[in-house]
């Protein structure tokens, strides 16, 4: 399915499946919220509304161009990282750019996003884009520590040739097994990576107004929870890529996308936040160093 | 053929004829016409005296008893250098004197000047040594003491007493070596003392080093001339910067190289060299007066031309005799410009010419340039210079050349600091508008301008001079 | 709007009106004591969120404004500013006695007496204070009200601007909101361009 | 020919454009057409000499050496780099230069400048390579010390470095010409060959370090921010886009050309732990600790310099992993950081130039006001970033990969903290200056003439097509390799194919065009939208004017300010290199006091000396 | 039995040491000036012993006389240089030393201190 008439049915039908993968997770992590709380919980497609009516404002309004251009920047930009993130039956733009272009291309959602909600000139979001961009400092660089230790293990930088590796080693040989230490390590980092709780400093919303969104609505919020719904399974499929083996077919897919996701959403429901700087220093006293242990001991091993 | 005795009795003679007329006009041109008729001649006989195996004899005595007087390759460089640079600084000081202030004695004392360190150059008797040296001396002291204000008076008095310790040391020596060879001719001296105890001849060696070193600024009896150079009017501080510690340098270092050469000294000589260059950077470097700072600068250039000959090296000798023309004329540039800016701010303080750069643009722009050859910086003079007593020093090898190299490379960070600390303060900003300008008077600025070319444009007689070195640096090594 | 207009609804629209319906913003301004009755609406015993509606932040995201309570001239500017800081379509639900006729402070000097007269009111929830219950079954109303297409007061406020903006000026004097009205009607297409 | 044109032009342009400095107070024209005619011909020489390629030509004799000078691919590449990058900052300063009486003499020190730098590239002996790196040192001072005082005094600070710099480099000139007996690289190349380990080491060290200085590598990096921030804005621009590059010209062409590989690998103690492990650690250093001081930094332009810092550590990361991938990356990467370097500055100085400030804290949403220099600044900054599409994203992916695969775990991950580190400051960058509230007093701001936008829309240009197509880049790059030594790169037209996996930047561009146009459809698949006053904005109720100062500016990162606080105001490097200065005026204070002023003690030293003296000699009878 | 010529050789070594050691130990100018004078006579002491023969003649030719006899008349004339030199600098000394009390109001070296460092 990766050449010919296959390949682009798979190209434009990809976005929907994401989007469609994105609204269940979503509404499923509503639920699941819900019922920890002891509450009923909107209904599992619940995202699906909120976009519609978000979409269907009458009136919406915007800072400037700027404003426009990073919304298209932030949808555009994630759907573009979406399809170098290898899924089943799916990987042919991975031949073209590995786990470093996935990496960078994870950050033009963000920069589109953050120029946009630079120009709404609104403190509380420029202060929610700080937060964001210091957060980086914190999980993107344990990501990166855990994602280096396994690419030199293998010997690849590319994403869907360590997936295909521990696929051909079985389950012994994924990451979170093979390397259980990074395997942690980039767990936490995945907590940061889905903004949810302890590191949900970015949106705040008590405190600085769901930062970023403060002046987002209407479709500007609408195009903003689009993004979300469809970086939601994306990044989780990168940690599943890295650390869970990645997926053979779709039903084991769509298991281990909703395995993991509620593993994320439970420690979300029963923690409180933490500060930015708290965040960062947990990050670098808890999950780096154990990255970078099991980096030196991947050197180990290897020598 | 001009008998090189011209070189004694003219500007001997001059000095007693301003002095009989008294007239300024007569004076002022005596003085330049003097030197630059000397310097045409010594780029006469220059040709001859580079060919020539043996040098031009001029006594009609024979030695020992005669009155040895000679003129060699050396010699003839050192006297154009000498020639040229007085020429210069008259030229300046026609401008920078003030007019009426016994301008004629000024001159008078220049000439006398000049006629000991021309003897210097060219006398083969360590007892006329000893009679020049004097002379030199003694104008000197008069001329440091010129502006006749506490600092002036004061150093002039130091270096007096430095200096009488000095020719104390000398005529020690002198005596030595006397009692034992039995004459006073360099030859003679080399030849008796060949074959004295060598402790003996030690003594007789390190007296006179430290006889002759006080006017060279050998360090560490080098301490009168920060006062001296800094206090003197600035066309003096230009001589006894420009070439008087040079010539001395030279003449201590030959007769030392070759009257005492029973006694390997140069060990000492680099050590103290070394030393030289390190505390004049150094010392130098928290200066905030310009002239004390530049003379400070002479001591570690002293230092550096020192450390060359120390070598013992061809290579060395001529590495270290460009330095020497080159340091003659950037820190003769150097002086004569501060002494504008001392007239046009009256202040020797560092601090004071802030924005005098706006008023004195070509000035402060000289000064840079001269600056700039002093540090060593291509393609100016100064670099290859400088270049070639490393490159020497390296060929020679052994640890204190390498620390010498080393110590060398440091003093020019230090020296760079400093005087382009100046050139900072000098173009800062102008405090009020644009100041009227102010600079130099022409002929004063003719002599820098001419110093400054020969430093900036240098590098180009380089592959003249290359072919003039190699004798002169013979006659470092060789008697005669 | 005549019922004319109601029932031209294009098929679309009124699969848009049944979705839409799913999905309410609330932004509540609690200056009374209205407020204590929210947090039992949305946690565990009542949940609110079983009919997509959600506490909101800021004006610009929420659908619905929730006065809970008196309002004093203070406040009913903040409220007037906020309200214009919303997004259409949204709906303003005045929250007990006090948003309908001044309730307890009938009497006050300092207090509004009625919400309608500055803001196009899509919904009292009237009672003293109005418990969970009545404020489900508020929400409810609301929610049947835009799924028939009905919640269109909003559009009031375009339309019938000046009234409110009199109103406005009367209690209060000239207010600055940096944002026209009647310029963003026209904009929007809510009322007639004029020439 | 070329090649004599070469040095003679710029030589000439200084000649004349000092001569013209007179007329600058009357009449800036004149200087202005002059520099902007030569150094387009300078540009212009530079692009035909490629045909001179290989051809070596005589100097004059120095010393008995002759000084020798010729193209290489490597020389050929950085004088196109020197060349266009000039041409470019010349058209901006016929707009931007307006204070001409406080920099009469610009364009003479720029010619003199780049005098320095192209012959330095050019020069093929060791003395000639010393004599144009002491000339660069001096015209970059120059080049500084003009306009303000303060910039006086920051170019004192870089002249410090810089002499010490040269001073080192003296000493190792000296000292190899001593041992192998030649100026000439071929000579020096076959006596280090067969040299002991000591002497080896010796020569490197002296070497490397005048480069690793210039270079302003950690922790040699003392000068640059101040010396580059408090330079005129366009000086600013060219200095940190080219200048301190050629400290890297010089490590290129001594590891990998005169010394070569091998020797360089022989110093150390295994195969991993070398010469050029302490490299990649310094880089890895140099890459990280700078980019996080930018942060903290409230001036626009002092930001930058930080980073200029910044990424010559990435810089030299690729090329000190020696690597295909790893060199191509760091050669790739001088290109990119010089394109987007200078059309972020230049964007700055356009916004200067208008406002009059580069406080970051001042500035604001000037993007409705000057939105070419905004754009500018946003391809500078995704560049800077290294975000795709833009070129700068290419060479930080080279150099990753070759990290990664190279076996350098945690120097890739300082490389990535370094990213991390850039994306904040980039973004406070643009945030403060273009983006939040605009200040009343900026209401009347225009965007600058079409003179000073020309560059800014070149560079974009560059920037954005380099980064699409970076197989225009490679091909040089490739060419370079071979003559260094190194396998060269297997470069397509859209990156690089490899067998560890390809990168091809067209594909990627096409899908982020079409997501992106995905987006657009979606977004205008909304409602209406209208732009409304920057006042219309969420204050939980608060009413906004003109009076009210509503925006987040100061103090960006307060987290990270709250971490590193203290360590930031402890400035380790600054503060070791202010003691040593301290030192040296200290220990100068003191020798000062051997000359007392009194007499009898100087008679005292006079005595002493005697004697010591005597004693010395003693020893040596 | 120490000879006439070690005599004078020690006294003159005596009196330059005495001179210097005047001056590196005396404060008052003047004092320094003498110093220098005492070091100048041991000086000339020297030279003079330097060509003295024991038992010599005065070095004027006569009939009949060789020079064998004769003392050293080199040194002799170097001492004339020598004094009359030493002369024109004690002088010279002492003038700057008037100026100087005119100028400074003292003759102590240690408050002499102008310039320095």
């Amino acid at each position: 399915m990766n050449s010919g008439i296959g390949l682009i049915v798979w190209i434009i039908a990809y976005p929907f499946v994401s989007f469609f993968l994105g609204v269940l997770l979503g509404g499923y992590g509503r639920k699941l919220t819900a019922r920890v709380q002891r509450r009923v919980g909107p209904t599992w497609i619940q995202p699906l509304f909120d976009v519609i009516k978000l979409m269907t404002k009458q009136t919406n309004i915007s800072h400037g161009y700027m404003h426009d251009v990073a919304m298209m920047m932030l949808v555009g930009g994630t759907l573009m990282t979406m399809y170098f993130v290898p899924v089943p039956g799916f990987h042919y733009f991975s031949q073209f750019g590995d786990y470093i272009v996935v990496m960078y291309l994870l950050l033009v959602p963000p920069l589109g996003m953050a120029l946009g909600v630079g120009q709404t000139a609104n403190p509380n979001g420029s202060i929610g884009i700080s937060r964001a961009l210091q957060m980086l400092a914190g999980y993107e660089i344990t990501l990166v520590m855990t994602f280096i230790g396994f690419a030199m293990k293998h010997g690849t930088t590319s994403m869907y040739e360590l997936m295909k590796l521990q696929q051909a080693g079985g389950p012994a040989t994924w990451g979170i097994f093979a390397e259980p230490l990074l395997g942690i390590a980039a767990l936490f980092a995945l907590q940061g990576m889905l903004n949810e709780k302890p590191f949900e400093v970015i949106i705040a919303p008590h405190e600085i107004a769901t930062g970023p969104m403060t002046e987002m609505g209407g479709k500007y919020l609408g195009m903003m929870f689009i993004q979300h719904l469809i970086a939601l399974p994306m990044e989780l499929t990168i940690f599943m890529n890295l650390f869970l083996g990645g997926a053979q077919s779709w039903v084991e897919y769509v298991v281990k996308l909703f395995v993991l996701f509620t593993l994320v959403l439970v420690v979300n429901a029963v923690y409180g936040r933490f500060k930015t700087d708290g965040a960062l220093r947990f990050f670098w006293k808890l999950p780096l160093p154990l990255a970078a242990l099991g980096v030196v001991m991947i050197m180990a091993n290897g020598m | 053929m001009v008998s090189p005795m011209l070189f004694i009795i003219a500007p001997l003679s001059a000095a007693f004829i301003m002095i009989l007329f008294n007239s300024r006009v007569i004076a002022l041109g005596l003085s330049l016409l003097v030197p630059i008729g000397l310097a045409w001649l010594g780029l006469s006989w220059l040709p001859y005296t580079l060919g020539a195996a043996q040098p031009i004899l001029v006594a009609s005595i024979p030695a020992p008893l005669g009155i040895p007087l000679s003129i060699d390759a050396l010699g003839a460089g050192m006297a154009i250098l000498v020639a040229v640079s007085a020429a210069l600084v008259v030229l300046y000081s026609s401008s920078y004197m003030k007019k009426g202030h016994h301008e004629v004695r000024y001159y008078t004392v220049v000439m006398i000047l000049l006629t000991s360190a021309f003897g210097l150059v060219l006398t083969r008797d360590i007892f006329n040594l000893f009679v020049f040296f004097e002379i030199l001396c003694i104008s000197s002291y008069i001329l440091v003491s010129w502006e006749q204000d506490g600092a002036a008076l004061e150093a002039s008095f130091k270096y007096m007493v430095l200096g009488s310790i000095g020719s104390t040391f000398l005529l020690v020596s002198i005596a030595l070596v006397y009692r034992v060879a039995g004459s006073l001719a360099m030859a003679d001296v080399a030849t008796a003392l060949a074959t004295a105890p060598r402790g003996y001849v030690a003594f007789a060696a390190v007296t006179f080093l430290f006889g002759v070193g006080v006017e060279a600024a050998i360090f560490p009896v080098n301490t009168w001339l920060p006062d001296a150079h800094s206090s003197a009017p600035s066309s003096i501080s230009a001589i006894l910067s420009g070439f008087v510690i040079e010539l001395a340098l030279v003449v201590a270092f030959r007769v030392l190289n070759t009257a005492f050469a029973a006694v390997d000294t140069l060990p000492l000589v680099r050590v103290v060299a070394i030393a030289g260059v390190i505390v004049g950077e150094m010392a130098a470097f928290g200066q905030k007066d310009l002239k004390r700072m530049l003379a400070y600068s002479s001591i570690s250039q002293i230092g550096i031309m020192l450390f060359a000959f120390s070598l013992g090296t061809q290579a060395g000798a001529q590495a270290g005799l460009q330095h020497l023309l080159m340091h003659a004329g950037a820190k003769s540039a150097l002086f004569l410009i501060a002494g504008y800016f001392i007239v046009r701010t009256g202040s020797r303080l560092i601090a004071d010419y802030a924005g005098l750069g706006h008023r004195m643009p070509v000035s402060a722009a000289l000064f840079g340039f001269a600056a700039l050859s002093l540090v060593g910086a291509p393609p100016l003079l100064g670099f290859f210079t400088k270049f070639q007593v490393l490159s020497a020093a390296g060929a020679a090898g052994g640890f204190t050349a390498w620390l010498g190299v080393a110590v060398i490379l440091f003093g020019t960070v230090l020296e760079t600091v400093y005087l382009f600390r100046v050139l900072r303060v000098l173009f800062a900003p102008a405090a009020s508008g644009s100041p009227a300008r102010a600079d130099m008077d022409w002929p004063a600025l003719a002599a820098v301008a001419l110093f400054t070319a020969l430093v900036v444009f240098g590098a180009l007689l380089l592959p003249t001079l290359s072919q003039m070195i190699g004798p002169m640096a013979d006659g470092l090594a060789s008697l005669l | 709007m005549s019922d004319k207009e109601l029932t031209q609804r294009s098929a679309w629209e009124t699969v848009l009106a049944s979705l839409k319906k799913r999905s309410l913003w609330m932004l509540h301004y609690c200056t009374g004591c209205g407020a204590v009755e929210l947090p039992p609406t949305m946690t565990s015993r009542f949940d609110m969120e079983r009919f997509g509606i959600m506490p909101m932040v800021t004006p610009r995201q929420a659908d619905i404004l929730l006065i809970t309570g008196y309002l004093s001239v203070k406040t009913l500017k903040r409220v007037i500013l906020i309200y214009e800081q919303m997004q259409a379509p949204k709906y303003v639900v005045g929250f007990g006695s006090c948003t309908i006729n001044g309730g307890m402070y009938w009497n006050s000097y300092a207090t509004m007496k009625s919400l309608d007269r500055y803001l196009p009111v899509e919904l009292y929830l009237a009672g003293c204070m109005p418990r969970p219950e009545a404020i489900i079954s508020g929400f409810n109303s609301l929610i049947d009200r835009i799924d028939r297409g009905e919640a269109n007061s909003w559009k009031d406020y375009y339309e019938n601007y000046e009234f409110y903006r009199k109103n406005q000026e009367h209690t209060f004097g000239d207010i600055e909101t940096h944002r026209s009205i009647a310029d963003d009607a026209q904009y929007y297409g809510f009322v007639e361009v004029t020439k | 020919m070329y090649t004599q044109a070469l040095l003679l032009l710029p030589l000439v342009g200084f000649g004349v454009a000092f001569l013209l400095q007179g007329t600058v107070k009357r009449s800036p024209a004149i200087v202005k057409t002059w520099a902007m005619l030569g150094f387009a011909a300078i540009a212009a020489v530079a692009a035909l000499a490629g045909a001179e390629i290989g051809t070596l030509y005589e100097g004059p004799t120095v010393f008995g050496s002759v000084l020798t000078y010729g193209l290489t691919d490597l020389s050929w590449w950085f004088v196109l780099l020197i060349a266009g990058i000039t041409a470019l900052t010349t058209v901006f300063t016929l707009g931007s230069l307006r204070y001409a009486d406080d920099y009469p003499m610009y364009y003479a020190w720029l010619f003199a400048k780049v005098f320095g730098m192209i012959g330095l590239v050019m020069s093929r002996d060791l003395l000639s390579f010393f004599i144009m790196w002491e000339i660069m040192s001096w015209a970059t001072y120059l080049v500084m010390q003009q306009g303000r005082d303060e910039s006086r005094k920051a170019a004192q600070g870089y002249l410090v470095y810089a002499i010490s710099a040269g001073m080192i480099l003296l000493g190792g000139v000296v000292f190899l010409r001593t041992a192998s007996g030649s100026f000439e690289f071929a000579v020096i190349t076959k006596f280090v060959a067969g040299a002991d380990l000591g002497v080896i080491i010796t020569a490197i060290v002296l070497v490397l370090v005048p480069f690793l200085i210039e270079a302003a590598v950690y922790p040699t990096h003392g000068w640059l921010p101040s010396a580059y921030a408090s330079s005129e804005t366009t000086m600013t621009a060219y200095l940190s886009s080219i200048s301190t590059r050629m400290g890297l010209f010089g490590l290129i062409l001594f590891v990998f050309n005169v010394f070569g590989l091998d020797v360089i690998d022989r110093i150390g103690i295994s195969a991993h732990l070398n010469l050029r492990t302490l490299l990649l650690v310094l880089a890895a250093l140099t890459a990280v600790l700078p980019t996080y001081t930018a942060l903290f930094q409230h001036d626009a332009k002092r930001l930058l310099t930080w980073h200029s810092i910044g990424q010559g550590g990435y810089m030299l990361l690729g090329l000190a992993t020696a690597s295909t991938l790893g060199t191509a990356g760091g050669l790739m990467h001088i290109f990119n950081y010089m394109t987007y370097v200078a059309l972020i500055i230049f964007s700055i100085a356009a916004v200067e130039y208008r406002t009059g400030t580069t406080n970051l804290n001042k500035l604001g949403g000037l993007i409705t006001r000057q939105p070419v220099a905004f754009l500018g600044m946003l391809f500078g900054i995704i560049g800077l970033a290294g975000i795709p599409p833009m070129n700068g994203f290419v060479s930080k992916w080279f150099i990753y990969r070759s990290l990664i695969l190279g076996g350098y775990p945690f120097v890739a991950l300082a490389a990535f903290i370094a990213t991390v580190g850039t994306i904040m400051s980039v973004y406070k960058l643009i945030h403060n200056t273009f983006l939040g509230q605009l200040p009343e007093r900026y209401n009347e701001v225009r965007e600058v003439g079409w003179v000073m936008q020309l560059p800014i829309w070149v560079l974009m240009a560059v920037v954005f097509a380099t980064g699409v197509f970076p197989g225009t880049i490679l091909q040089w790059i490739a060419r370079i390799q071979v003559e260094l030594g190194i396998a060269p790169i297997a470069y397509t037209l859209g990156g690089v194919a490899q067998e560890a996996g390809d990168l091809n930047m067209m594909v990627i561009t096409l899908v982020f065009t079409l997501t992106f146009i995905v987006g657009a459809v979606i977004f205008f698949m909304g409602g209406k939208r209208r732009i409304v006053s920057q006042y219309d904005n969420y204050a939980a109720g608060h009413f906004l004017n003109k009076d009210v100062p509503y925006n987040f500016n100061y103090n960006f990162y307060s987290a990270f300010d709250h971490i590193f606080e203290k360590l930031y105001h402890a400035a380790p490097v600054q503060s070791t290199e202010r003691n040593l200065g301290r030192l040296v005026a200290t220990v100068g204070e003191y020798i000062r006091r051997f000359f007392t002023g009194q007499i009898n003690t100087y008679a005292a030293y006079y005595v002493a000396a005697v004697i010591i003296a005597l004693a010395f000699l003693k020893e040596v009878l | 039995m120490i000879s006439t010529a070690q005599i004078l050789y020690i006294t003159s070594f005596a009196l330059i040491v005495i001179g210097l050691y005047a001056v590196l130990s005396q404060r008052n100018l003047i004092r320094v000036v003498i110093g220098l004078n005492i070091a100048d006579v041991g000086i000339n002491l020297l030279l003079v012993t330097i060509g003295y023969v024991e038992g010599g003649r005065v070095p004027i030719f006569a009939a009949g006389q060789s020079a064998g006899t004769m003392v050293d008349p080199v040194p002799q004339a170097l001492v004339l240089t020598a004094i009359v030199i030493g002369f024109g600098v004690t002088a010279l000394m002492l003038t700057l030393v008037m100026r100087i009390y005119a100028h400074h109001g003292t003759v102590d070296a240690s408050r002499l201190r102008g310039l320095k460092w």
